[in-house]
């Protein structure tokens, strides 16, 4: 059992900070850019595409670069620390993982080739209005006739929905299960808006609108999509970690230079140790991130979905205390949208409740808790 | 001890749960209780009706439109009031500037503001805080100089909730720079038309616009417009903080906001016993709170807060936080399309919950920070 | 509405406290009087008889003076201030309180009586092995013969059981339902133990032990023995109000009055402003405590019910944040057991456990959380 | 990254666990397990036969019976010993005193006293703390004044816990109150049958009896018996609280007890939904810290702790002091019965839990305080 990088691994994370740092050195850079719609800098997803960050995952064959879980986490966190809005999570890691886990050949070069040079971006369209995190779909049902499939029903929230090039859809089966289909976006009917944490999604109706089975046509492919969601839960815990870490730096700085009563805040102890608390969230959070990101490796689903409820509660605990301290021990300033801190908090809230918050994993957690005496982290998966 | 109301109490609270229930017109009401944001015209509006009904400002002295209640009517008020979902008169006008009038102002003053104060005819903005001045207020730097008759304003002002619809604005400025901090301070009220004076927007965190800049540059204040004595600023600042935290835990609103997420998630909160016990506790919670908001209301003397009253201000901003908070985690993942605007297919409450969760993160902050509330405590009733 | 006190009811405080403080004026009486069997003082005892405290809340034709709840309340606020270790919540409130529900004219004139006078140690055995705070009996079971009635099986813990002269035993009755009984103390075996708390308890085995129906033989009291327990479980909470009192009071002296660094404690932020968090805590627990105690006067069972589960929760939650607070910010000295503030935290400790702890009430709150839109505390009861 | 051990770390796992579950006798293991006090004799047996098979201080340097292990190693080790219910070391020997004499005693020292405090022949205690020096260590008012080439000792330490089984107890004294506090401290060995000196017991909240105090007066310590230099007990105090944070949080005593909990209770936390997300976030959070600590320990360099070993000392008590509160919650009415003893008919891990969680309050305040962690974070690591 090792925490550290190899060389290639913090090469890596040097090269995707040097190209994001550049991209938002400022936070004014990230709030404009996510002022005017697509909400993202299409210049910075295209220099990610370059730089191979956008085709990480996928296998060489498919036109990525075929790297571990680890290298995606790197780059999320790296997302996370500069709060990039870029679309990374959905497109990459959920609609192409997707993709990547079901697709034919054909859909996986063309679709995941696609996304990995940035000339289509995918979206995810898979929550539906009633839906909590469930990887089943119900809401969106297919249909087949004479081998040709449509799809009916209304998929919402959809990040980057409007955006996209292309979605894919989850959908009721016919014959029961769920399958997913891709849906050039150009096909529904799409609305799109702003969300509170800078980013964008949409409302996307579907009416009988013409779809492409992913992989076999009419195989129920629930399992798929939940390791899907759980690779995702566990990606976003990437971000989190680093907009965390990032959140409480500026505390930290903020403290130091602020001043009030004629001395700076952190002469204040209440406040100092209140950091102190916050930091010991970061630390768990960081554990239990590390930990499952590594254990996606394993390629167990059962340990993968464990795993990623087990970082999901960690995270969601600490993100909430360390963003709500954030901004609270900036005061006033925190609260308004030119500084930065509250936009880490408005972003670590949306990752909360994007693919599941600490409660929705604790349910995972709690019925599964008497099936074994005590945890054994050097034995798991 | 005596738990009930007498028979007058409660005839009193059905009169105003009648009057709020059937006066105050039905569009406000709903954007109060659906959590929506509200117009200058709403909020005056609201204000204008109660001031017909004398019921703008029950606690004013009598003679400026008050009604000699006892602490507990007026709790049941606010309560009634909070619960039909009356917006609450504007604590500028009716908490801040009036009470600070009625007992500093000169009787010019008086009778040119109280009654239009009471109406909200006059819009009434605060400027206190500064950018370099928050929480240690004392150290504020905006400063006004003697010019014939006239005082000449220059400096800024930060934080000044809904500036942007002001009319006045009541200001702490320093003038007199030799002495210690405290003494040197003065209230002046200032005309928002003046030549100098910018009110510029402040975006929050949610994408609202609910706080201003206030900057003066050269603007002529008219020497009448000085409250009280020159220097008297820090005392009157006092007073005025200090009413303003009498009766600030706006508890009927939390259970307002609370009660609606219930009925809302019924059938969850019935399947969930997790969930069941998270909202029992929260309105336990509130029932404590409530309960010492009764105990602190009827101990309170004359201008002189009970020191208890910083437990309201941040019990109650932790509340209406978690509130809040589980108002984000019903929604779920429909709490992400805060701007889906009318057309969307989720539930219409959800997609307000997350900015209204980052809102209110304000709460704890505003209005002396719960970390004021705690040194308070800390020293004036622990001795610490 | 009104929280205060009226005249006598200030007077009996003054009373109260005058007695209970001059026994235990400094903690060191109060260790000395635990040390040593029954736990208690006689003497004091014997005096709390005398200035009427034991007959409070019985009827004046049972020996009592027929006060009402916010009296008791009184007294058991100034038991919980020193700590007085004096039976007075299970003797007086619990087996006094039940007697006086469920006896006939003769037994409360005899029972309640003994008890106001001080003759007479009534200990209430009702804890069995594997309950829950229920308000039924299942260990114990009842059997007539002839007219004659006997008790077999086991209580525990069952406070002040050793030194009682009698004890209300509840028991499983032939028929369904739960009975009370009266057995004298000589006639059951009993096995006595100190408690944690520097009380006594005891281990009662009854084997066909001659018992007396309490009230009319064979009736189900099983209400009135729930009236009693959540009347008792608000007297606790009005002990553990003193008793949070004290330990705030003990600790904000504390830190006025030891030195660390060269300064008094109280100059370091983070502590004051802990203390502030105490004192909101004992501020909330205060209102539940003084309201729910106004609600037993309504008398409706039902609603005594929800507001003792309502007090105690706020309490189970104050004491706890208090007690364990109060011993931190002592550092070493308040884990000792000639210093007092532990041994406050040790009997909110046991008041927690002792009639149900904060998640068992939630339970209770939960099932009717549903049941009313807010709560209107101007319209309960 | 690398989440599996080794094939060789995993031989070395299976290799402790099958010697701590079979060499360490079962009455001494059940013991541990079922959270009663261990006799003197115990402890010291059990350390006896840790050292017989080279287990007793494996990070010491390998002159000294160490093994050169990697962290992760002593990680399992220190695991598989508390899975097992195997007494951990007694802290003042091994990770004390064994690693400050290794480091600075003379080598007449070394010899005389590591092989025995390594297998227990020499039960060391602390003598750090004082009436008037807790937290504040540096204020200590133990004086050794030099009288030919013994020091004679005067004075009182405290909160020295086992000191009633004590040999020899290492103590902070002021040899010259000339100077600066901390350079006028050094450190002596005392032999605790010296003439004068006497231990006095503490009895704590929980009714135990497990720490004392310890009285000087005109106690003769031989010259040879101070280490290091004279004035330099203040750097051997840092060095030696810096060793005793290492791996400080007994995470997997932690474990054993919830694991024991769960097995004791496990119909009621199937049928309670809110008493099974309870135990899981408690499970959650030890993994946490586990993995925590599995980070840090890779990360300590020779004997300068990583200062995140804070987070682990703070985080550990807090969780230990939550599981022991469980313990007390699940026990309900029946946590009363402290001191019913064998013949109780309740069920017999029920007693203890009250008293266990009430001594366990000191895990937050002894050997560093939370107080004293948080300030070491705020410092060290984020530099306020």
């Amino acid at each position: 059992m090792d925490f550290t990088y190899d060389d290639e691994q913090e090469s890596l994370r040097d090269a995707v900070r040097g190209l994001l740092g550049k991209a938002y050195s400022d936070f004014e850079q990230r709030r404009q850019t996510t002022k005017e719609d697509p909400g993202f800098s299409e210049k910075t997803w295209r220099q990610m595409a370059e730089m191979g960050l956008l085709g990480l995952p996928f296998s060489e064959d498919d036109g990525g670069v075929g790297a571990g879980p680890v290298e995606i986490g790197i780059v999320c966190q790296e997302i996370g620390r500069v709060i990039a809005p870029e679309p990374y999570l959905p497109v990459v890691v959920l609609a192409g993982g997707l993709v990547q886990a079901c697709g034919t050949p054909e859909q996986r070069a063309e679709v995941l080739g696609g996304i990995a040079s940035g000339e289509q971006v995918v979206a995810f369209a898979h929550d539906e209005p009633g839906s909590r995190w469930a990887p089943a779909a119900s809401g969106v049902t297919a249909s087949e006739s004479d081998g040709s499939w449509t799809l009916t029903g209304t998929k919402e929230p959809v990040v980057a929905g409007e955006r996209a090039d292309a979605l894919v859809v989850t959908a009721a089966l016919p014959g029961g299960g769920t399958g997913a289909f891709l849906v050039q976006g150009a096909d529904a009917e799409r609305t799109g808006y702003a969300t509170y944490d800078g980013g964008r999604a949409a409302r996307v109706v579907l009416d009988g609108t013409a779809a492409t089975p992913l992989g076999e046509p009419g195989t129920d492919l629930t399992a798929s999509i939940g390791t899907v969601l759980d690779i995702g839960r566990i990606m976003a815990g990437n971000i989190a970690l680093g907009a965390m870490q990032t959140a409480l730096r500026s505390t930290t700085e903020y403290l130091k230079s602020r001043k009030q009563f004629g001395v700076t805040l952190n002469t204040f102890q209440a406040l100092t140790f209140r950091s102190a608390d916050m930091y010991i969230s970061l630390e768990l959070a960081s554990s239990m991130v590390q930990w499952a990101t590594m254990v996606i490796e394993s390629g167990d689903a059962d340990a993968v979905r464990v795993a990623a409820a087990r970082c999901g509660v960690q995270v969601s605990r600490s993100s909430r205390h360390i963003g709500q301290e954030a901004i609270q021990l900036h005061g006033g300033i925190g609260m308004t949208a030119e500084y930065s801190v509250g936009s880490y908090t408005a972003v670590l809230t949306m990752l909360d409740h994007l693919l599941g918050d600490g409660d929705h994993h604790v349910d995972v957690l709690a019925a599964g808790v008497l099936d074994h005496g005590s945890l054994d982290p050097l034995a798991m998966a | 001890m005596q738990l009930a109301l007498s028979a007058e109490d409660e005839a009193f609270r059905a009169e105003m749960r009648e009057f709020f229930t059937t006066q105050v017109p039905d569009d406000i009401r709903a954007a109060v209780i659906e959590g929506r944001e509200l117009s200058k015209e709403q909020i005056a509006g609201s204000m204008k009706v109660l001031d017909e009904h004398d019921l703008a400002a029950p606690h004013w002295p009598e003679e400026w439109g008050g009604r000699g209640w006892s602490d507990l009517r007026r709790h049941i008020y606010l309560d009634e009031m909070q619960a039909a979902g009356c917006p609450v008169p504007l604590a500028f006008n009716t908490s801040m500037i009036g009470p600070v009038l009625a007992q500093f102002g000169s009787q010019e003053q008086k009778e040119r503001f109280l009654a239009k104060t009471r109406n909200c005819e006059i819009w009434w903005s605060q400027g206190f805080s500064e950018p370099d001045a928050g929480s240690d207020l004392a150290s504020l730097r905006t400063t006004a100089v003697k010019d014939g008759d006239d005082w000449v304003v220059n400096g800024q002002k930060t934080w000044t909730t809904l500036g942007q619809y002001g009319d006045w604005i009541f200001t702490l400025v320093r003038t007199n720079p030799e002495v210690k901090k405290q003494a040197g301070i003065s209230m002046l009220l200032i005309d928002m038309t003046s030549p100098g004076l910018e009110v510029r927007p402040i975006e929050l965190i949610d994408g609202g616009h609910e706080v201003n800049e206030v900057w003066f540059e050269d603007v002529r204040v008219p020497g009448e417009n000085l409250v009280g004595e020159e220097g008297q600023g820090w005392t009157i600042a006092k007073f005025l903080l200090g009413n303003e935290r009498v009766g600030v835990a706006p508890v009927g609103a939390i259970k307002r906001h609370l009660a609606r997420l219930k009925e809302l998630n019924g059938e969850r909160i019935g399947a969930e016993p997790r969930l069941a016990a998270r909202v029992a506790e929260l309105e336990n919670e509130l029932l404590a709170l409530e309960l010492t908001a009764l105990r602190v209301v009827a101990h309170s003397s004359e201008g002189e807060p009970h020191p208890a009253s910083s437990v309201l201000k941040l019990k109650g901003t932790v509340l209406q936080q978690a509130v809040s908070e589980l108002g984000v985690d019903l929604a779920g993942p429909a709490s992400l399309a805060s701007g889906a605007g009318d057309g969307t297919a989720l539930p219409d409450w959800t997609p307000h919950t997350a900015p209204t969760y980052l809102n209110l993160r304000k709460a704890s902050i505003y209005g002396g920070s719960n970390e004021v509330q705690r040194q308070i405590i800390a020293r004036t009733i622990l001795g610490l």
